[in-house]
């Protein structure tokens, strides 16, 4: 391990490259003997300077740019943008647009849970639930093609509306995909809690009591986990949510394996919600009319991601164009939930801490410096794994 | 038994031994791909893929990074095959009988086995690339956890025949009953051994794809990666005629050598896609706690029978 | 809880900043104060468990065009930037508003009393050039290894990089 | 192809060939994300899943460059990662292919103009084929990969 010039260069290697879900980043520890007292990230692989982007772009032209932030939930994205114009504007929405945008939110949160669980499963080397999520995921995604005409990015909302309908037959095709994911939904369950190897790598991991994950502010199923009931859908209910109540899924124990099953059982309350949404479909037309240049005024959205809250800040000065928009993603507060849950911690509990927090931190790169104070080495994560493992035996 | 003797130029480089081990490595490698992507509800390769993908690295450009001893980088890959290919010598391959076997074999068929994967680990701790050393002390840690347990286990059906020639286990083996039932234990240690040498997962953690890139073999490309990975496909070959000769009723001709390692491969392909990787001290614990507590019950158990046999 | 309630204790908890409060609309307060005293409010906050931190968001106010009849001696009033501490807890939304000049963008950091607003604070350090003053770290977050010290993107001055600037960059 | 030196007998011609028929029929390939936002990445990984399969075609995801000969690559090559997919490209044997996925990995895409971004994939390494959509369907890019491996044929 060749040792560094100075402590803050550090060397990433093209590790393994996955589906990055946000991100890819890079961890650095500072550690006294082997208790971790400073972590720090590193993100800006992926940035891409979307925050200014927005400011030489009309309203129109935003709701594209800002939906391509993430393949994964590019709905949640445009719909937090689209209500916050809405709210600039003052503008109120035919109910049945909003119904049809909290139906697609939804499916969306299937098709993310079960990506998260198929790369979660192949990151511990379990390659048949891999692929068998992925192959279920394909009916989602075929509904959503059917729906709105693309796989992944849906561009479903329109200022002031949704430019999708939903007719009987579309209806039906979605009840029966949902009864379908429903019976496989059962089976992911017994498979994720019986499957001996697969809790020999969960069950205990990372564990987060509830104070913890209040304090160190994590959002969505991660913070569930844990037993925080925070829930934009219930706390602060957008678009249709008034209408169809969800109940929050929270878990008690906060390790890796309840926030498998806390993932799992939203899939159920999903399920739920789409049956409810698409039996009482308000009628009515699709979009209202929003002015071109929207009032001076400033306005906050905030959505339900499948990863969690995500913020949206708008501020327009009366012109075509938006004065600042801020996107804070859900991914962002795992992240530093997870930099300070780390002070405190033995540097051998690491590499199990990181994957429990959110699985999808493992596609970030593999190395992690550790600045000792007798000099600093650069080690890959796997060494870091294998220093961990060496540490306990 | 059908004593054929063919001349030994020919048995070394054409029939059980070279040319028609190569091809029956990647035949068994394509059956394993196979099988495993059927499992997955995939379609899996078509059946001239391993040929395609050796030819490929075979014509690629071959990189010897800095940091490398260069001599040592070339010469591994030859060396771990030609290992893989001497132990073939020793094993009945197709049913024939072993073309060179002389007492106490069995010992230098497995020494044979562990210097191809110790060849692996050798060739990871070579270079300079984080990834592959820790593939290198990964492979190395792995094969000293399972060699142990699958070296006794081979030893219950080497007692019974009383004695260390692999042909003569082999005969004994065809006359009397299938040692699997006779020595269950033994049987079960000695296929998940054969995974573990092999490693397929779940013991695949020396490459684990999506944690340290391929493991010791990050580095090489083109010809020291094909002679490698032939290097296992034999090893896969020679390790399925040996559990199968000991345990499944020995092999008299190539019919019964086909379906008994085919079927043994499907019983395998099935395990490799039920379970998630094993963390490397998962099975480290899993070889030394388990593994050889049972293949030691499992002796002691042949010793007294063989004590009261006699008695 | 719902907003009415949750805002009305909020009003109860900041009312030393009375005088800076204003509604935009009913389920937000803004409440406008000077950079010293927002540790103080965002410990009671704390304290008394009234939500969580949700964003920090920076705003540039650059200095207003000098107009024509600008007399010489009145110098060009100082751009500010404004940083927004955005609350929330259920449905209310409680923004702290500091704004401070460009010449000394200086804000206590929080971090002492919030430990997971140091990735906002980075990323607000980053893009809008203010300084928290004792931050733990203050690496770059999201800008490249490779990006000119001083170059803010997120002000209105940054207009993007001018061809020559890019050829430099990308060699 | 670096021009080989002649070799008298009609030898050559079918080693030829038979290194061709090789190269068609395993293209190992890795794949490289350089700021996209992994619309394309998930649909690269829908392709190895049972539904489309690409292992049909012989293509497997390896990790290491040294093992791949596509690059498969998404995303407006940001900032931070143009100098990595530049190490990644050189680290791979040759003969070596690219693939670009997506608009963005084209032409920048809807983030044309972002500051922190370079544009297109071309600008940093040699391009052997574009698949434009955002995202692609996997159909779209296994048609490319096919398209890339017809090419070889010539």
């Amino acid at each position: 391990m060749e040792s560094l010039a100075n402590q803050k260069k550090f060397i990433v290697p093209i590790g393994p490259q996955h589906p990055a879900l946000k991100e890819p980043g890079h961890f650095e520890f500072t550690v006294d003997g082997e208790i971790i007292t400073g972590a720090s990230v590193r993100l800006g692989y992926v940035h891409r300077g979307i925050e200014k982007g927005t400011e030489s772009r009309t309203w129109i032209q935003n709701l594209y740019l800002l939906e391509r932030i993430c393949g994964i939930c590019s709905h949640v994205h445009a719909l937090a943008y689209a209500l916050g114009v809405e709210k600039l504007g003052n503008v109120d929405v035919p109910p049945r647009a909003q119904a049809i945008r909290t139906l697609v939110a939804e499916m969306e949160r299937i098709h993310s849970h079960l990506l998260w669980l198929g790369v979660a499963a192949h990151e511990g080397g379990f390659d048949t639930l891999f692929m068998y999520t992925w192959r279920d995921r394909e009916t989602v995604m075929d509904l959503l093609e059917g729906l709105t005409g693309n796989r992944v990015h849906y561009s479903v909302n329109v200022l002031g509306g949704v430019k999708v309908d939903v007719d009987e037959k579309q209806a039906d095709a979605i009840r029966r995909g949902v009864d379908f994911l429903e019976e496989r939904t059962k089976y992911y369950m017994k498979v994720v809690t019986t499957d001996e190897t697969f809790l020999g790598r969960t069950r205990g991991v990372g564990k987060m009591t509830t104070e913890q994950a209040d304090e160190l502010g994590t959002v969505g199923p991660t913070g569930r986990a844990s037993g925080l009931t925070r829930d934009i859908r219930v706390d602060a209910p957008y678009a249709a949510y008034p209408l169809y109540p969800v109940q929050v899924v929270t878990g008690t124990s906060g390790d890796l394996l309840e926030r498998f099953i806390v993932r799992i059982k939203e899939l159920y309350e999903t399920y739920r919600l789409i049956r409810l949404i698409l039996d009482k479909m308000p009628t009515g037309e699709l979009t209202a009319r929003i002015p071109r240049r929207i009032p001076e005024n400033e306005a906050i959205s905030r959505v339900e991601a499948p990863r969690g809250e995500l913020f949206y800040f708008l501020k327009s000065n009366g012109s075509e164009m938006p004065e600042r928009i801020k996107v804070r993603t859900p991914s962002i507060c795992n992240w530093s939930s997870v930099i300070n849950f780390a002070v405190g911690l033995k540097l051998a509990d690491m590499p199990m801490v990181l994957s429990g927090m959110d699985p999808c931190f493992s596609c970030n790169d593999r190395l992690v410096v550790v600045n000792r104070p007798t000099g600093s080495q650069v080690w890959t994560w796997e060494e870091l794994r294998q220093y961990g493992i060496n540490y306990y035996r | 038994m059908t004593t054929i003797t063919l001349p030994a130029l020919i048995i070394l480089l054409i029939f059980p031994g070279g040319l028609f081990l190569l091809a029956s490595g990647l035949v068994y490698e394509w059956v394993d791909r196979k099988l495993v992507a059927r499992f997955q509800n995939r379609v899996g390769p078509r059946w001239f893929q391993p040929l395609a993908d050796m030819i490929k690295l075979l014509a690629k450009e071959e990189i010897i990074p800095t940091g490398v001893h260069p001599g040592l980088f070339v010469t591994l890959p030859v060396a771990a095959l030609a290992a893989a290919l001497t132990a073939a010598l020793y094993v009945p391959m197709f049913g024939f009988t072993p073309a060179f076997s002389f007492r106490g074999d069995l010992v230098v068929t497995l020494y044979l086995l562990s210097m191809m994967t110790l060849g692996i680990g050798l060739a990871g701790a070579n270079t300079v690339d984080r990834f592959s050393l820790v593939g290198a002390t990964r492979t190395l840690t792995q094969l000293f956890s399972y060699e142990a347990p699958f070296l006794l286990t081979l030893l219950g059906p080497a007692i019974m025949a009383s004695s260390w020639q692999i042909s003569q286990i082999n005969v004994y083996a065809h006359n009397v009953w299938w040692m699997i039932f006779t020595q269950p234990i033994g049987f079960v240690v000695a296929l998940v051994g054969l995974m573990g040498k092999l490693e397929f997962p779940p013991f695949d953690a020396p490459e684990a794809e999506t944690e340290i890139v391929s493991g010791a073999l990050t580095e090489y490309s083109g010809r020291g990666l094909a002679l490698f990975r032939i290097g296992k496909d034999v090893e896969l070959v020679i390790g399925l005629t040996l559990v199968v000769a000991f345990y499944l009723g020995g092999l008299a001709n190539p019919l019964e050598f086909l379906i008994k390692t085919l079927v043994l491969l499907l019983v395998m392909a099935g395990l490799q896609s039920l379970f998630a990787r094993l963390r490397i001290d998962q099975t480290v614990g899993l070889w030394w706690r388990i593994g050889a507590v049972l293949a030691l019950i499992q002796l002691l158990a042949i010793i007294i029978g063989r004590f009261i046999g006699r008695v | 809880m719902d907003i009415t309630s949750s805002l009305q204790n909020a009003e109860a908890l900041l009312n030393l900043w009375m005088h800076g409060m204003d509604y935009p609309d009913l389920s937000r307060i803004d409440v406008t104060l000077p950079p010293r005293e927002l540790k103080s409010a965002v410990s009671i906050l704390k304290k008394a468990h009234w939500g969580y931190l949700s964003a920090i968001t920076g705003l540039d106010r650059p200095a207003p065009a000098p107009t024509a009849q600008d007399s010489a001696n009145v110098p060009a009033p100082d751009g500010a930037i404004e940083v927004l501490y955005q609350f929330c807890e259920g449905a209310a939304v409680l923004t702290l508003r500091v704004s401070v000049p460009y010449s000394a963008a200086i804000i206590p950091s929080i971090c002492s009393i919030i430990p997971y607003a140091t990735l906002y604070e980075r990323e607000a350090m980053e893009l809008f050039g203010v300084t928290f003053k004792n931050t733990p770290d203050s690496d770059r977050l999201v800008l490249p290894d490779d990006w000119p010290v001083g170059v803010y993107p997120l002000r209105k001055s940054f207009t993007g990089f001018t061809d020559a600037q890019k050829e430099e960059m990308v060699e | 192809m670096e021009a080989e030196t002649k070799l008298a007998s009609p030898w050559h011609d079918v080693m030829e060939q038979v290194k061709t028929w090789a190269r068609i029929n395993s293209p190992w390939a890795i794949h490289y994300n350089s700021g996209s936002c992994n619309g394309c990445d998930i649909e690269i990984l829908a392709t190895l899943t049972p539904r489309y399969d690409m292992e049909r075609f012989g293509v497997k995801l390896q990790g290491s460059p040294r093992h791949a000969d596509v690059l498969i690559c998404t995303g407006p090559v940001t900032r931070q990662s143009r100098e990595r997919l530049l190490r990644t490209y050189e680290q791979m044997p040759d003969p070596k292919f690219v693939i670009a996925v997506g608009s963005c990995a084209l032409s920048g895409g809807v983030f044309q103009g972002c500051y922190n971004i370079i544009g297109s994939i071309s600008e940093v390494i040699p391009v052997n084929m574009f698949i434009p959509g955002c995202p692609p369907r996997p159909e779209a890019i296994i048609y490319g990969v096919v398209q890339l491996l017809e090419g070889l044929k010539k």
